[in-house]
C-alpha cells in the first residue's frame, strides 16, 4: 500500500452509464488480480471519502485502467475525469485471487460491474497454462462491459443478459450447466454471489468470491467494510464474526462467508 | 519548532495524536510510516470481552464527512495486552488506552487490567459513543458520569482522560461532572448522532440506522465545545473533530485545546498524521510563535477570559 | 405529479417552504421568481418589539455550510403587520409567522398580534435560536417549552408549530412536551451551536464567538431527528437541515417529514426554491411515486415501525 | 439580480497574491461603480458560500472582469479558474458610487484590494466631464494594481506605499494634503476609510465610502452583512441600527456609518 498520484491518460464510455478511464501509473504499482485502489479526485462535500475500484486493465507495464459504473457522487466526479487530469490512488489493496498452483480450467464469473477484476485473474491464469471460460452478464446487451476484452486475452467467453439482448437469456450462472471446470471465481451482485456460492458448496467445487462493500479507509482501520465469517475466528471470539473486506477481502473462499 | 507539550501527566513529543476508532491499534499505519513521529495514538475502544459490532452498512458518506455505526467491534482487553499493546510499545509514542463497557464494571475491568502494564501512557473513557445502545448512558447524566469517572479513578493512578459527547444539552456539566471525580484532562469531540436515507431502498443506509457523524463538517462543533470546556471546566483538553491541516489543529490549539486528535481525515489520506505534525510547526512558525504551548497560550479562553 | 400536501390544518400547494431567517420576507426572492411557487414561506423571527440583532462579525465560512450570529434582527410585530405581510399577501402561498421572544409574554404577544391577520397560514414557535442569550432557555427544559406552549396555545386558533433544536440531549422528549401542550406539529432542526476560529487575529471570528451552523453539513443530524421526531413523537414534521436538492428533500420526506423547508441553500443559488420544487417532482416520479404524500407513506418510520 | 453562468476568457497576476479574471459577460450584466457580485466556483467544502466581489473592467461592452487578493479558500478557487472555465455570477448587487450632477473635481482613494471599484468610477466621472484624481495606496510598489488601467482611462494618479518602493511613502490620505477637490470616493481597508470619514466631516467634503462585510447572500436576506449606523432609522427603532452592507449599500456616504 502507497498513496500514487496518476494522471490519467485517456476515458471513454464503453457502455451507457460506465466509464473506463486508463492513467499512467510507475511500474511500482504492481497490483494482484482482485486486488483494489481507494480512489478520490475532486472536492467536492459528498466525496470527502475515498472510493474502491478493483484494477481492471493493464496493457503497458506502466498503463492501469479503472472501470465502474456512474452511481452517486463519488464515480460520477471520477467518471468526468479527462486526459490530463490528476486522480489519487491508494493501493494497491486487500488480498486478491489465488492462482491454483497447476493448470486448470476454470469458470469466471462476472456481473455487470463485477468485471474488472477478472481481466487481469483471466491474464494470469492463461500464462499459467489454465483454460479460462469467462462468463459475463448483463442488464442488456448494451450494458455489457470486459467482454471483448477478456476474449482478446484468449479467453473462451459467454454471455447472458437479463433480456435476452445479448447471449443467452436468464442468470449468469445458468451458463454453467453442462460445463465441466475444476474451478470457480466470481465478483458481480449479492444474488449472484450467493449463487455461485450455493453451486460451489453444492458441487465441492472451490471458489472464490471478490466482495464489495460500503468502505472508509479501504485499509483495516475503521472496521467498517465487514462481512460476517460462517466459522468465527475462535481465539478472538465474538470478535471474530466479523472479517474486513478490505484486509482480510475482497476476495473470500465461498464456503467463508455468510451472506 | 518546539512541539513538546506537557499536561496532565502526559509529556508529548508532539501535540498530535491519533483518535480512537480511525487508526487501529497502529498495524496499518505502521506499514507506511514510523509511529514515532505520532504526538500519540489513541487505540481503538479496547471492551472486557472481545466485541463483535454492528450489523453492515456500518459506513455511510455525508456532505463533508462521513456516518460510522461501528459499534465498537474490538478483540477485547485480554488480545489488546497480549498483542496489540506489544506491538504499540516498539514505537516512540504515547499509548492512550480507550475504554469501554456496557456497564461501570465493564469500564473499570479494562481500565484496571491495562493499569501497570509497560507502555501505557494514559485512559480515555469513552463514554460517548453513540453506536452501541448503552454508548451515551454515562453522558445523558452527569451523575452517573460522575459514578463512573469516580470509580475508574480509584482503579488507576494513570492519567484519566474522559471524552465527552457533543449529544449533549451541557457538555460543560458534563465536563464540570468528571472533573470534580477526578478527570485529569477532558477529550471532545465523539461524533454526532446522524442518519442517511437511500431512497432507492426507502430505509436507513446503515445496519443500525443512525451512525455517528465525523469530519471537516463537525469541526464548528468541535471547536465550540473544546472552546467551552478550556474556558468553563479548567482542565485540559484533548480537541478533536474534522481535522484535517495544521491550520485546523491550530484552530483547536487557540479555542483552548493543549493536543489535537485527527480522526476521519485518515481515511481520506493515510498520510495526514505525518503531513499534519509537519503542517502545524509551519503555522505556529507562519503566526509567529516559537512553541506550540505559547499559541495556547495567547489565545486559550481562560487567559483570554481573566484578562478581559 | 401531484405535490399537494396537507397536515396540521395546513393545506400546501407543494411540500417545499423557505425557512425562517434565510429569507427575509420574502421581497428580494419576489424580484427574481413568482413566490406563489412556493409551498410556502416561513419569514423572519418576528418579536414584539423591534430586534438589532448582533454585532458583527455576523456570519463565517464552514465545511459545507456556513455559522451565523445574526441574532433575530428584525423590525418587530408592528412593522411586519403593517408593511411585510400585506406584501407577502400578494402570493398565492402559505405564510407561516415565525415568532421569537425574551421571555413567555413576549411569544404569546406576537402570537396574539398576528392572530386573525388576513394571509398568516400558521405559527412557528421558534424556542431554539442558538444566537440570542435566552433562545434556548426553553428548549433546554422541556417543562418550560411546555409552559410557553400552553399560552400560545390559549392565544391562538392557527396551527401551532414549535421549532425543535438540535442542540439538546433529547430532542424526542421536547416534542413530546410540545405536543401535550397542543402543539400541531413540529419543525426541525434550527442551527447547532458552533465557532470559528480566526487564526491570525487570534480569535473567534463571530462577534458573538459562537454561531449556528447550517448547510449540507448538517443534514446528517436533520433526518436523525426528523426521523425519531416523526416515529416517536407522532406529530406531523416540518424538516430541513442542509436541503440542497430535490434527492435531499425526498430524504426529509423518507425520514418522516410532511414538509420541507430550504435555508441555507438559498445563499449558494437564490433560484433553489423554485429548483427543488422542480426536482422533487422529477424524483417522486423517477422513484415511482404518484404523490408526495405516497413516498411519505412508503418510507415514514412510524408506519415502518408498526409494520415490523 | 440575476444569476449568470459567465465564462472566463482570461485569468492573469497582475501582482503577487493578486489574480484577475476577464470574463464574457452578455450586455444585460449592466453595473453600476460600486456594485458588486456574488462569484462562486468549484465545489470545496470551504466554498459553500459564493464570495463578493466589485466589479473592474469593462473592456468591451460583453467583458467584465474582477480583480482580487486571495485570501482564503473563496479566492484561492476563483483565482485558479483558467479560461475556458465558468465561474456562477450573482448580481449586479447593492448600491453603487452617486455621480455628481454637475463636473466636479473628484478625488478617488483605492487601498491595496479597494481599487477595483474605482475604475468604473473614474471611467464615468471622466465621461461626465469631471476631473478625477486617483490615489492609490499599496503595501509596496509590487503590489500596486489598477493604477495604469486607472491612468489610462485619463485619470491623474498618484501612488503611496507603505514603504515607500513607488510613490510617496507613507498613508494614502496624506496624498490629499494641499489638494482641492469637491468629492471624495474611498474603498479600502477599514482604518483608511476611517480616516477617509474624518477628513470629509472635518472639511465638510462630500464623501462615499465602499465598504466590506462578511456576506453570506449578498442580496439582502441573511442579514449578515451589517454594519452601524450612526443615525438609526427612526421608524425601525432599535432595528435601524444596522444596515445592510450588500443592500443599503456596499457605498455609504460617510457620515451614515459608525466604524
Ligand atoms: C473492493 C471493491 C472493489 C470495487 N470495484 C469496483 C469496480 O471495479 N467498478 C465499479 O464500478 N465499482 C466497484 N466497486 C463499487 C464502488 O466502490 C462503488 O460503486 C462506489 O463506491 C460508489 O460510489 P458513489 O459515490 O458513486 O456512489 P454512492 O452514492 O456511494 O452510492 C452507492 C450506493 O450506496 C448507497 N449509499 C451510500 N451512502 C449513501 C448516502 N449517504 N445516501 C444515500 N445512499 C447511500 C446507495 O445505496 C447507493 O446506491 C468496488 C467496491 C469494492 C468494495
Ligand atoms: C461588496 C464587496 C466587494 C468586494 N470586492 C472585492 C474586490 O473587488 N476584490 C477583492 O479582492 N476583494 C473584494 N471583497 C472582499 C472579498 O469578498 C473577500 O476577500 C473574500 O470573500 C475572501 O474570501 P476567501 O474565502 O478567499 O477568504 P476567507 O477565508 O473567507 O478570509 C477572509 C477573512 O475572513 C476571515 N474568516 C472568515 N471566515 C473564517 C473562518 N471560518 N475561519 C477563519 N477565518 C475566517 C479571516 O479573517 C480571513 O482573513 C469584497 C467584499 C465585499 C463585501
Ligand atoms: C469509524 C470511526 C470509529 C470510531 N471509533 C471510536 C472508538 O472506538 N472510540 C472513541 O472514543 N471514538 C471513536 N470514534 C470517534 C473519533 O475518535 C473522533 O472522536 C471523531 O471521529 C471526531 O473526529 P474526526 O472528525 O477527526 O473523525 C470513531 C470515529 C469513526 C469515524
Ligand atoms: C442566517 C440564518 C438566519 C436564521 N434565522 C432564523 C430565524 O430567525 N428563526 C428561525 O427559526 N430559524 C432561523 N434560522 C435557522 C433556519 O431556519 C434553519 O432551521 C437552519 O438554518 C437549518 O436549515 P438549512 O441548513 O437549510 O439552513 C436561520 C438560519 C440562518 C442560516
Ligand atoms: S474500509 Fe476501513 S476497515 Fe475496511
Ligand atoms: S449578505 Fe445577506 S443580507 Fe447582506
Amino acid at each position: 500500500m502507497r498513496g500514487w498520484d496518476l494522471e490519467v491518460t485517456a476515458a471513454n464510455r464503453p457502455a451507457p452509464g460506465y466509464a473506463e478511464i486508463s492513467c499512467k501509473a510507475p511500474q511500482a504499482v504492481a497490483a494482484l488480480p482482485g486486488q483494489f485502489f481507494m480512489l478520490r479526485a475532486g472536492e467536492h462535500p459528498d466525496t470527502y471519502l475515498p472510493r474502491a475500484f478493483s484494477w481492471y486493465r493493464q496493457e503497458a507495464p506502466d498503463r492501469l485502467s479503472f472501470l465502474f459504473r456512474v452511481q452517486g457522487p463519488g464515480t460520477r466526479h471520477l467518471g468526468g475525469l479527462r486526459a490530463g487530469d490528476h486522480l489519487y490512488a491508494l493501493g494497491p489493496l486487500g488480498h486478491g485471487f489465488t492462482l491454483p498452483e497447476r493448470p486448470v480450467r476454470a469458470a469466471l464469473l462476472g456481473g455487470g460491474v463485477g468485471v474488472p477484476p477478472l481481466w487481469g485473474l483471466a491474464r494470469n491464469l492463461l500464462a499459467g497454462g489454465s483454460e479460462v471460460l469467462a462468463l459475463i452478464g448483463a442488464r442488456s446487451g448494451a450494458h455489457l462491459v470486459g467482454a471483448e476484452e477478456i476474449a482478446a486475452l484468449g479467453a473462451e467467453v459467454r454471455l447472458a443478459t437479463d433480456d435476452g439482448s445479448a447471449g443467452r437469456k436468464g442468470l449468469l450462472t445458468d451458463l454453467l450447466e453442462g460445463e465441466q471446470v475444476d474451478a470457480l471465481y466470481a465478483c458481480g451482485p449479492e444474488p449472484m454471489l450467493r449463487r455461485v456460492q450455493e453451486i460451489s458448496l453444492g458441487a465441492g467445487l472451490p471458489a472464490e468470491l471478490a466482495l464489495e462493500a460500503p468502505m472508509a479507509c479501504g485499509y483495516g482501520v475503521c472496521m467498517g467494510c465487514v462481512v460476517e465469517r460462517t466459522r468465527p475466528q475462535d481465539e478472538l471470539g465474538d470478535y471474530g464474526r466479523y472479517a474486513r473486506v478490505c484486509r482480510e477481502g475482497p476476495v473470500f473462499r465461498a464456503e467463508e462467508v455468510r451472506f | 519548532m518546539d512541539l513538546r507539550v506537557a499536561f496532565a501527566g502526559l509529556t508529548l513529543k508532539n501535540p498530535l495524536l491519533t483518535a480512537s476508532g480511525t487508526f487501529g491499534y497502529g498495524r496499518e499505519a505502521a506499514e507506511i510510516y514510523d509511529l514515532g513521529i505520532l504526538g500519540g495514538v489513541m487505540v481503538k475502544g479496547v471492551s472486557r470481552e472481545p466485541w463483535p459490532g454492528n450489523p453492515p452498512a456500518r459506513v455511510a458518506r455525508a456532505p463533508g464527512g462521513m456516518l460510522n455505526a461501528i459499534g465498537l467491534q474490538n478483540p477485547g482487553l485480554k488480545h489488546f495486552v497480549e498483542v496489540d499493546l506489544p506491538f504499540l510499545r516498539r514505537y516512540q509514542t504515547a499509548v492512550v488506552v480507550n475504554v469501554v463497557g456496557h456497564d461501570q464494571q465493564g469500564f473499570v475491568d479494562v481500565v484496571q487490567g491495562v493499569t501497570g502494564q509497560e507502555g501505557v501512557a494514559a485512559i480515555e473513557l469513552n463514554i460517548s459513543c453513540p453506536n452501541v445502545a448503552d454508548g451515551l448512558l454515562f453522558s445523558q447524566d452527569p451523575a452517573s458520569a460522575r459514578r463512573l469517572v469516580q470509580a475508574a479513578r480509584a482503579a488507576t493512578g494513570l492519567p484519566l482522560i474522559v471524552k465527552i459527547s457533543p449529544n449533549v444539552t451541557d457538555p460543560v456539566a458534563l465536563g464540570q461532572a468528571c472533573k470534580e471525580a477526578g478527570a485529569d484532562a477532558l477529550s471532545a469531540i465523539n461524533t454526532l448522532l446522524g442518519m442517511a436515507i437511500d431512497t432507492a431502498r426507502r430505509r436507513p443506509v446503515l445496519g443500525n440506522r443512525t451512525g455517528g457523524l465525523s469530519g471537516p463538517a463537525v469541526k464548528p462543533i468541535g471547536l465550540r465545545i473544546v472552546y467551552d470546556l478550556a474556558a468553563q471546566v479548567g482542565l485540559p483538553v484533548i480537541g478533536m473533530g474534522g481535522i484535517e491541516t495544521g491550520l485546523d489543529a491550530l484552530e483547536y490549539i487557540m479555542a483552548g485545546a493543549r493536543a489535537v486528535a485527527v480522526g476521519t481525515a485518515v481515511f481520506r489520506d493515510p498520510y495526514a498524521p505525518p503531513r499534519i505534525v509537519r503542517e502545524l510547526g509551519e503555522e505556529l512558525q507562519s503566526h509567529g510563535f516559537e512553541n506550540a504551548t505559547q499559541a495556547w497560550a495567547a489565545a486559550n479562553p481562560a487567559a483570554r477570559e481573566a484578562a478581559s
